[in-house]
């Protein structure tokens, strides 16, 4: 072997082998067995990915075909895989994180059932692989393979509890709205191909090719890819179904609704970003897009009590952050928060789950509060990932956010000051997480406090690690301003581009200053607000408003759900019995209406018979002589 | 006589037995009405015959007139035929019912 | 008017007349006698159209045999005007109307033909027993034979019918 | 020429035998030789062209390969007619001699028919075969039904001679060579003179009456109905195949050079009879009058010979008489086994009797026109010529959708053997019979291989 | 032997009719049963045989057969394998094993009949794909349909048998227009000249039907009267009444054999016979025709949706499958007919599957209304990831075979006109609602009084299964093979 990138395919090979052997012996291996094993293959695909980066990083990139797909005259679809800049970083993260996941799952689900157990370690190997194949395929269909891929996943784990209605509920709301957004990027690849032929990068990204399409295809097909993005990404208007999606284990959610899967959809843009960089107008809607979802989220997070859900509307709101900074062409940026953001959303993810652990399942933070002194490691690296997000000065989220908030200036300095609020929003319901949650009295019932012990080490280490990473994930973009070179922008350039905008030190060095100002108030505002917490009303006007989620769900219930529910009742009682099949048995009826009626002129007499020959004749001879 | 003449005639008689078929309900009657027809086209036959007979068809087919004649007698034998068997159904059918009203035949129907 | 068409139209009149009696009369014994007088007619038509043997037969045959069968027939079952009530006079009227109008229409369009040939008193000797007796016997020697089967089935109808069981 | 003599020869036999022979079993085979010789008689001058003795000085007959061929299936089915349902026949009444007797009259009046070469041959042979029917029809005597049919088929059969005979008139009248030979009847290609056309509307009206066409089909139904069974087996098979035939022979031979000018009167025809034919077959109960029904609505498919009037409707009605009566035949025998006639009465058959069953099947989907069966074979050739004829293609799609009908009322009788539960009705003893059932599977092979290859029926026609 | 005396295709059709025929003799349902299962496997080793001699010209005398029949009418038996159907004869051959395996336990009152005309049915089947010739082919269309038509009515539900007799006269209905259709382009065709000499005016031969003489008023007119034939066998809407009440009344083993081999008959008959004869009809109606099936897709969805009757959600879903078919077919882009032509086996491959498990549950519970059934998964957990695959393939998830077919049925309708593809792509989304709120409903949840009770399937159940899921998963990696199978036939019928 010289060059490990001929055999990348042995990186989402070795999930899909964790799969099978889990899914196959799902019955016979014993949990300690399933759970090494699946753990194992995901680090081994995290070595060869290290292996890979750094080839990568030696300038290689590499594109492997497989096998033919589909080939017919009109279209050849390789199974090919593309290793590059953009696809080796993501590879680090999905295998690395990944990793951390599993190893912190063997403990979390260790009260399951082995074959369960099992079932949930395929799962996630099948995970890790369809997310592998989604970042390392070689042209659009391949990624679409893993996009859907990574969607079943993401179903059938968050309905992994599958005796819960509302769990399963989930799982197919989130499904099916992913399959909205799927429904999206699969019609720009037909357009793609209608319009060039190809899919996959090389020949679809090269100037010749896109010289080949006029402005209007530009647009559509990325506008149609965007939508694809919202659904996997959960943004406005598909993102609903990214809270529910916690129903599904705690590591499922750090792994799959926090640190890769959800982060798809700006992969799929970065990937893609030779035909954005040309539509402006789609750029204008992922940013507004992004930002209004960044907002919306943040401002929901403000008013939930469960600590999955504000997590959850938080990573919403992240990835709005990093749409917008795709929208304004900053993709190192995005990739940059998408990094960072993996980091301590699934150290904060993980942390919640520690916390649930502890609680033996509850979620509602109204019920609990002084964690910190029950479960130290879990609080100080839940407290890192808070600092992190809120974007304090030396953490991994300050960096990549104060990018994101400077390309928005560069952008436009309105869409700045209103990312710069869903940032102080986020500082303030994170905190006010931490807060409720690990400081002051404890609000749970004696039982649950009797309970209360820190996690063991399978959950605790991972939680460091993530620590660590969230701590210093930031430097390796560090920008100019702060004397660094960012390493990452000059890692990416030659998969994403130059970053679109120069803003001058000064102006940087004020956004930081204010950002950082800001966003310590914030904090301030969240800490004497609820430093001495204790159970209130029922909120009332703005609040319930908030509370209600901006009634978005209602909202699509009504306005889409159960119209399209009513008019499959029309079609199925109305046009299809009485239409339709009405029609076809009224046929039936009517040649039977016929033969009764027709009977009657068999009367029985032979006067009546001889009347009608007589007729019969009659009409004969007049035909035949006067028409 | 012009042979228009006998094909109204023909036809007349044709049609009066026709029609008394239609009103009448005694089975005798209406044979009768049958008869009526027959004779109807025999003589519009012998009619034709005999304009056959004076026109160009005789010179190329000298029976032209006899063939004719000789089909109305199958005709009156065939209608004798057919009486014999027809009275034998009649007289049947009233040995059995008591009368030979045909309104009354509508066992089978419908 | 010469004597063949005051003959024709006596005759014609007179078929006629006795056609509709016949159809008409209430009693059954009256029609027989109506329909013999109407095969008279009919016969003085063939004398008139050379047909002497066909009058002949005609008299002999149906106003001899069949009607006296009929006549026979009718006696028998003791026939009379109230065995038949009156029928429906709607279907009456139906059954007087349709075959009207096919007369009519029969009429309207035969009486169109440019035909023009007219039926002469004494010409022609092909109704006489010779001619067609030796047309009969040699040109229709196979349907006189074959008839012979319709008078055996009329036979053994007469045994399968007529016989009391 | 043979078939005319011995058929007529073998019905003054069967007479005398009926006056001399008690027994009820003897002169059912003495019939069944009669029909064998029959058929080997009309075999032997289908395959010469020539007859034994020459009984036709006036060459008023025309033999040729087609009309023979179509003797030589009429004779078949009779033959299968009288080893199927021959012992019914000793059930009907006590002159079982005489009810042959009459069969064969009708066969010498058939024979008549399909060989006339004078309008007169037809007329005699018309008769022949009408007045044996009408008293078959009455033959059981005690039975009111039977009276009545036999009363009301003699009246309105007598009708119809009369309006046979002013046709006939008229085309003597109209025809300026005053013959009536067909092949002397001069059509020019003008339009049809007035006489020509009335002499025609007449025929055709009497002829309709005896294929029962509609609007002159209303004898049919109860006539069938009232008749003893086995003689409606006879009536409505081989004697409405011969109806058709001379129907078919009078109308190509005499008018086929003015075809055009009174397809219209076929259309109208043939769609109103399959159409009455059809609906009305839908409503029946009782599986007798439903073939009475059925009898008509076939006409109606048969009329697109009439209707096409080219070489494939001559081949489509020998395989249309060929598939119709065997089939016909057939489900007769069956329905002759049955104590209860109506739909119901068949109700789990195929529990009971699963090779009566079978081929009961096999003959109802025959009468269907599902392909592999003789039926179907004999509909398509009738389409094919109807389409062949390129006119009114509407009344060829009327037809299929009306056969889609027909599906209705023959399956029924299918769903009833196989898919409902036995009834309480019984079947007659002798069903079970294993020579009966052996003949019932020979007729459903015959059947079948008619339906895979009738091209061996086609070849008769063009043998000599 | 082979080819000299006897060469595929009549083994094709002959080895299923005799063992059926034969099969009506067995004494025992058991050795009927194990009759039809070794015959069918036969049948399937002599078509996977077919599969390695593809070669048009050197294999010609292998694939091809034709003797003489009905001369004077210039007709011969004329079958042949080549591209389609060689794909969808095995796909017949294949299909049997599966569904006699699957039901192998299945207790079938009067066995040696059913399988006899279950074999029947399949050489009737096998003979629609093979035929050159139109009127072998009505014969084959007809035959294939009559032991359907009996075995749905003697072993189906209560109302059997005026739903049955409804599916019966339907495509009866169908199949007379396309006999006059046939008939009338009969008689445009040239003559034909036998081999030995004799000749007919015209001539039944696929050859010669393409080169039938035809007008444009003509090819419109016919290509109804074709098409509505093959539509109601498809059935795309609005043709398809009969087809739920069908499915939901048939026993399930001929359900299998209805909705994954009869229906592709009617796009069979529009490959191989309709586009081919009417070419420019076919382009100029495409519109209409893909019109209704998308209607067809979306309407049934939402249809499926409705239902709690799990056939008949199964049949609605299929009627929505094969709208999309039909619509690829008739944009006349390469990409869409090839996708059709892979997507006609592998749907087949599913729907058979589905079906299986359907039955498997019905038999198990008892009930086939969703609504009643619930925590079937921790019954009967192979079962249930038997289902969740094939549904999954169902709805067309990448690596399910069904998923490179509809790829490319969607991207040529996306090139024949946008909005189609768009309005077809609606089903996508409303086929994973209907699948997943099935699998919720059947399987996830507390189980309850109907389910509680409930062991997983038995070993034959779980091998037919386990095999219909690796076809699944190997010709969804790896679909290529399908696309050279089929890629003969497509000059006929790629027009744009």
């Amino acid at each position: 072997m010289n060059n490990v990138l001929d055999i990348v395919w042995l990186i989402p090979l070795l999930p899909l082998i964790g799969f099978l052997v889990n899914g196959m012996g799902r019955k016979v291996l014993p949990k300690s067995v399933s759970g090494f094993f699946g753990s194992l293959v995901v680090l081994a695909a995290f070595l060869l990915s290290c292996l890979v980066f750094i080839q990568v990083k030696n300038g290689q990139t590499h594109t492997a075909h497989l096998f033919d797909f589909i080939r017919i005259d009109s279209l050849k679809i390789g199974f090919e895989f593309t290793i590059d800049q953009l696809s080796s970083l993501f590879l680090l993260i999905i295998t690395g994180i990944g990793f951390l996941i599993h190893v912190y799952s063997t403990a979390y689900m260790h009260d399951e059932p082995a074959p369960d157990f099992a079932k949930y370690f395929a799962y996630l190997n099948l995970f890790v692989f369809s997310m592998l194949l989604l970042v390392m395929g070689g042209n659009l269909v391949v990624m679409f393979i893993g996009w859907e891929g990574v969607g079943l996943c993401s179903y059938l784990l968050i309905g992994y509890w599958f005796k819960k209605n509302d769990y399963t509920n989930a799982a197919k709301k989130a499904f099916v709205m992913n399959r909205i957004g799927d429904l999206g990027f699969l019609l720009a690849i037909f357009w793609l191909i209608a319009k060039t032929g190809h899919v996959d990068y090389q020949t679809i990204f090269s100037q010749a090719t896109l010289d080949k399409l006029s402005q209007a295809d530009i647009t559509g097909i990325t506008l149609l890819l965007f939508l694809g993005a919202t659904g996997k990404s959960a943004q406005i208007p598909l993102y609903t179904w990214l809270p529910d999606a916690m129903a599904g284990p705690t590591p499922v959610s750090a792994l799959i609704h926090a640190a890769t899967m959800v982060t798809a959809g700006i992969y799929m843009v970065a990937r893609s970003h030779a035909l954005f960089s040309l539509a402006e107008f789609t750029q204008t809607i992922i940013a507004i897009t992004g930002l209004a979802t960044a907002l919306l989220a943040a401002s929901i997070a403000i008013r939930q009590n469960d600590i999955k859900k504000v997590l959850a509307y938080s990573t919403v709101s992240q990835l709005g952050f990093m749409f917008l900074a795709l929208g304004t062409g900053n993709y190192v940026a995005a990739v940059f928060h998408v990094l960072t953001h993996a980091f301590f959303k699934a150290l904060m993810f993980l942390g919640s789950g520690s916390v649930i652990h502890a609680m033996g399942g509850e979620q509602d933070i109204r019920k609990m509060g002084g964690l910190h002194k029950h479960m130290k490691v879990t609080s100080i690296t839940f407290f890192i990932g808070c600092l992190a997000i809120a974007g304090i000065p030396g953490f991994s989220g300050f960096f990549s956010k104060d990018e994101i908030l400077a390309g928005t200036y560069a952008h436009a300095p309105w869409m700045f000051a209103l990312a710069l609020f869903a940032a102080l929003m986020t500082a303030f319901y994170m905190f006010r997480l931490y807060i409720l949650t690990f400081t002051g009295t404890f609000r749970g019932s004696e039982e649950q406090e009797q309970h209360l012990h820190e996690s063991p080490s399978a959950m605790t280490i991972p939680l460091v690690v993530l620590a660590v990473l969230s701590v210093v994930g930031g430097y390796i973009g560090i920008p100019a301003a702060l004397g660094g070179n960012h390493w990452l922008a000059a890692f990416l350039k030659p998969a994403t581009g130059e970053v679109a905008h120069h803003l001058d030190h000064g102006t940087e060095y004020a956004l930081m200053g204010i950002s950082t100002l800001l966003v310590l108030a914030s904090i301030g505002f969240a800490w004497f607000k609820f430093k001495s917490y204790q159970a209130e009303d029922e909120p009332t006007g703005f609040a319930k408003i908030l509370v209600y989620k901006w009634y978005v769900d209602e909202f699509y219930d009504a306005a889409i759900v159960k119209p399209i529910r009513s008019v499959s009742g029309i079609f199925d009682r109305l046009i299809e019995k009485k239409g339709i099949d009405g029609f076809v048995n009224g046929i039936g009826r009517a040649v039977n209406y016929g033969g009764r009626q027709l009977r009657w002129l068999q009367s029985g007499q032979v006067g009546a018979y001889i009347l009608l020959m007589v007729i019969g004749m009659l009409l004969l001879f007049i035909i035949q002589f006067y028409l | 006589m012009d042979i228009k003449a006998y094909i109204a005639l023909s036809l007349v008689l044709f049609s009066i037995g026709m029609v008394g078929i239609l009103m009448r309900r005694n089975a005798i009657i209406i044979f009768m009405c049958v008869e009526l027809m027959l004779n109807a086209v025999n003589l519009l036959l012998v009619a034709f015959s005999k304009m056959h007979a004076v026109g160009e068809a005789a010179k190329a087919l000298p029976t032209v007139a006899s063939d004719a004649q000789i089909f109305v007698f199958f005709i009156m034998v065939v209608a004798a035929a057919e009486v014999s068997v027809g009275l034998a159904i009649i007289v049947m059918l009233y040995r059995n019912t008591h009368s030979i009203d045909v309104n009354f035949l509508n066992r089978l129907k419908n | 008017m010469n004597i063949t068409t005051l003959l024709f139209i006596i005759l014609s009149v007179v078929a006629a007349f006795a056609g509709i009696m016949m159809i008409t009369s209430k009693n059954p014994v009256h029609s027989i006698l109506w329909l013999i007088v109407v095969f008279f007619a009919i016969s003085g038509h063939y004398i008139m159209l050379n047909a002497q043997f066909l009058a002949i037969v005609n008299i002999i045959v149906y106003a001899g045999a069949i009607m006296v069968l009929f006549l026979f027939v009718v006696m028998l079952m003791n026939l009379n005007a109230d065995t038949e009530p009156v029928k429906n006079y709607r279907l009456r009227l139906i059954g007087v109307i349709s075959g009207g109008s096919l007369l009519l229409v029969l009429l309207a369009a035969l009486m169109d033909i440019d035909k023009q040939q007219l039926v002469q008193m004494n010409v022609g000797d092909a109704g006489l027993i010779k001619e067609l007796g030796k047309n009969l016997f040699t040109n229709y020697v196979l349907p006189f034979e074959i008839s012979s089967v319709l008078f055996l089935s009329a036979m053994i109808g007469a045994v399968i019918i007529g016989k009391k069981q | 020429m043979n078939a005319i003599l011995f058929s007529a020869i073998w019905g003054v036999l069967m007479m005398f035998c009926g006056a001399f022979v008690k027994s009820k079993a003897v002169p059912r085979y003495i019939a069944l030789t009669g029909i064998v010789l029959l058929f080997a008689m009309n075999a032997m001058e289908l395959n010469s062209g020539l007859p034994l003795f020459n009984i036709d000085p006036a060459e008023m007959l025309r033999t040729n390969s087609f009309n023979l061929s179509f003797l030589a299936i009429v004779f078949g089915a009779t033959l299968f007619y009288f080893l199927l349902s021959g012992s019914e026949v000793e059930k009907v009444g006590e002159h079982v001699a005489e009810y042959f007797a009459l069969m064969f009259f009708v066969l010498c009046g058939i024979s008549l028919m399909a060989t006339f070469n004078t309008l007169l041959i037809l007329f005699i042979g018309v008769e022949i075969m009408s007045i044996p029917l009408y008293i078959l029809t009455g033959s059981d005597k005690r039975n009111l039904k039977s009276n009545e049919a036999s009363l009301k088929y003699f009246l309105m059969g007598c009708f119809s001679t009369g309006i046979m005979l002013m046709g006939i008139t008229f085309i003597y009248g109209g025809n300026p060579n005053g013959s009536f030979y067909i092949n002397n009847i001069p059509m020019g290609t003008g339009d049809m003179p007035v006489m020509i056309a009335t002499g025609l509307i007449f025929l055709l009206v009497s002829m309709a009456f005896k294929v029962s066409a509609a609007p002159f089909h209303f004898w049919t139904p109860d006539v069938y109905d009232g008749a003893p069974t086995v003689f409606t087996s006879f009536m409505s098979t081989i004697v409405k195949a011969a109806g058709f035939f001379a129907f078919l022979r009078l109308f190509e031979q005499v008018f086929g050079v003015m075809h055009a000018q009174w397809q219209m009167l076929i259309v109208v025809i043939t769609a109103a009879t399959l159409l009455i034919g059809n609906l009305t077959a839908v409503f029946q109960q009782s599986v007798k009058r439903m073939l009475a029904y059925s009898s008509i609505a076939q006409a109606g498919f048969m009329l697109l010979a009439l209707f096409a009037l080219n070489d494939k409707a001559k081949e489509g009605i020998l395989l249309y008489s060929a598939a119709y009566s065997l089939s016909t035949i057939g489900i007769f025998a069956v329905l002759l086994k049955m104590e209860d006639y109506t739909v119901d009465g068949f109700n789990g058959l195929a529990k009971k009797q699963p090779i009566l069953a079978l081929v009961a099947t096999i003959f109802l989907l025959s009468l269907t026109g599902i392909p592999l069966t003789a039926g179907f074979q004999a509909k398509f050739y009738m389409l094919m010529a109807a389409v062949e004829n390129g006119q009114q293609f509407w009344l060829v799609i009327f037809a299929v959708l009306m056969a889609a009908v027909s599906a209705y009322y023959y399956f029924r009788v299918i769903q009833a053997m196989y898919f409902k539960e036995p009834g309480t009705s019984s079947l007659v003893n002798s069903a079970g019979n294993s020579g009966f059932q052996a003949l019932l599977v020979v007729l459903a092979i015959l059947i079948l291989v008619l339906g895979v290859y009738p091209e061996f029926l086609i070849g008769w026609m063009y043998h000599l | 032997m082979l080819g000299t005396y006897i060469t595929f295709p009549e083994l094709l059709i002959w080895l299923p009719l005799l063992l059926g025929i034969i099969s009506f003799f067995t004494s025992t349902g058991k050795a009927a049963k194990n009759l039809a299962l070794a015959g069918s496997f036969l049948v399937l080793a002599v078509s996977v045989t077919t599969l390695f001699y593809t070669d048009i010209q050197a294999h010609h005398k292998y694939n091809n057969v034709n003797y003489y029949w009905l001369k004077y009418i210039g007709n011969s038996f004329n079958i042949g394998i080549d591209s389609t159907g060689r794909l969808l004869s095995f796909l017949t051959a294949l299909a049997f094993p599966l569904i006699f395996l699957g039901t192998y336990r299945h207790d079938m009152k009067n066995a040696p009949a059913y399988f006899g005309l279950m074999l029947l049915a399949q050489a009737g089947l096998m003979g629609v794909f093979l035929a050159k010739d139109a009127l072998v082919f009505y014969f084959f269309w007809e035959l294939a349909l009559i032991p359907v038509y009996f075995l749905c009515s003697q072993w189906g539900g209560e109302k059997r048998i005026p739903v049955t007799f409804k599916f019966f006269v339907y495509t009866f209905v169908g199949s007379l227009l396309m006999l006059i259709g046939i008939l009338y382009v009969y008689q445009h065709t040239a003559a034909r000249v036998f081999e030995d000499g004799t000749s007919s005016a015209h001539s039944f031969a696929l050859a010669h039907f393409m080169n039938a003489q035809l007008t444009a008023t003509e090819q419109n007119c016919l290509f109804w009267l074709f098409f509505v034939a093959f539509a109601i066998k498809m059935p795309i809407f609005p043709f398809h009444t009969w087809q739920p009440d069908t499915y939901d009344q048939s026993p399930t083993p001929v359900t299998m054999v209805l909705s994954g081999i009869m229906v592709k008959m009617g796009l069979f008959g529009v490959i191989r016979w309709l586009i081919p004869i009417f070419p420019e009809a076919a382009d100029k109606f495409d519109s209409i025709i893909i019109f209704f099936s998308i209607t067809g897709i979306l309407y049934a969805s939402a249809i499926a949706w409705m239902q709690d009757n799990l056939k008949k959600l199964v049949a609605y879903s299929s009627i929505a499958h094969i709208g999309l078919m039909c619509a690829a077919l008739f944009t006349g882009r390469e990409m869409g007919v090839q996708g059709m032509m892979i997507q006609m086996f592998t749907h087949g491959v599913n729907i058979i599957g589905l079906w299986l498990v359907v039955d498997m549950i019905e038999r198990k519970t008892g009930v086939r209304q969703i609504s009643q059934l619930g925590g079937l998964a921790s019954r009967a957990p192979f079962l249930t990831i038997m289902l969740v695959v094939v549904a999954l393939a169902n709805i067309a998830l990448p690596l399910t075979n069904a998923f490179p077919g509809e790829f490319l049925m969607f991207a040529g309708l996306f090139q024949f006109n946008t909005w189609y593809a768009v309005t077809a792509g609606i089903g996508i989304i409303l086929s994973a609602v209907y699948t997943l709120n099935m699998i919720q409903k059947i399987f996830y949840g507390e189980t309850n009084t109907v389910t509680s009770t409930v062991g997983d399937i038995s070993w034959n159940e779980k091998l037919t299964l386990a095999v219909i899921v690796l076809i699944i998963f190997i010709t969804g990696v790896y679909p290529q093979p399908l696309i050279d199978l089929t890629r003969d036939a497509l000059p006929m019928i790629v027009t744009k």
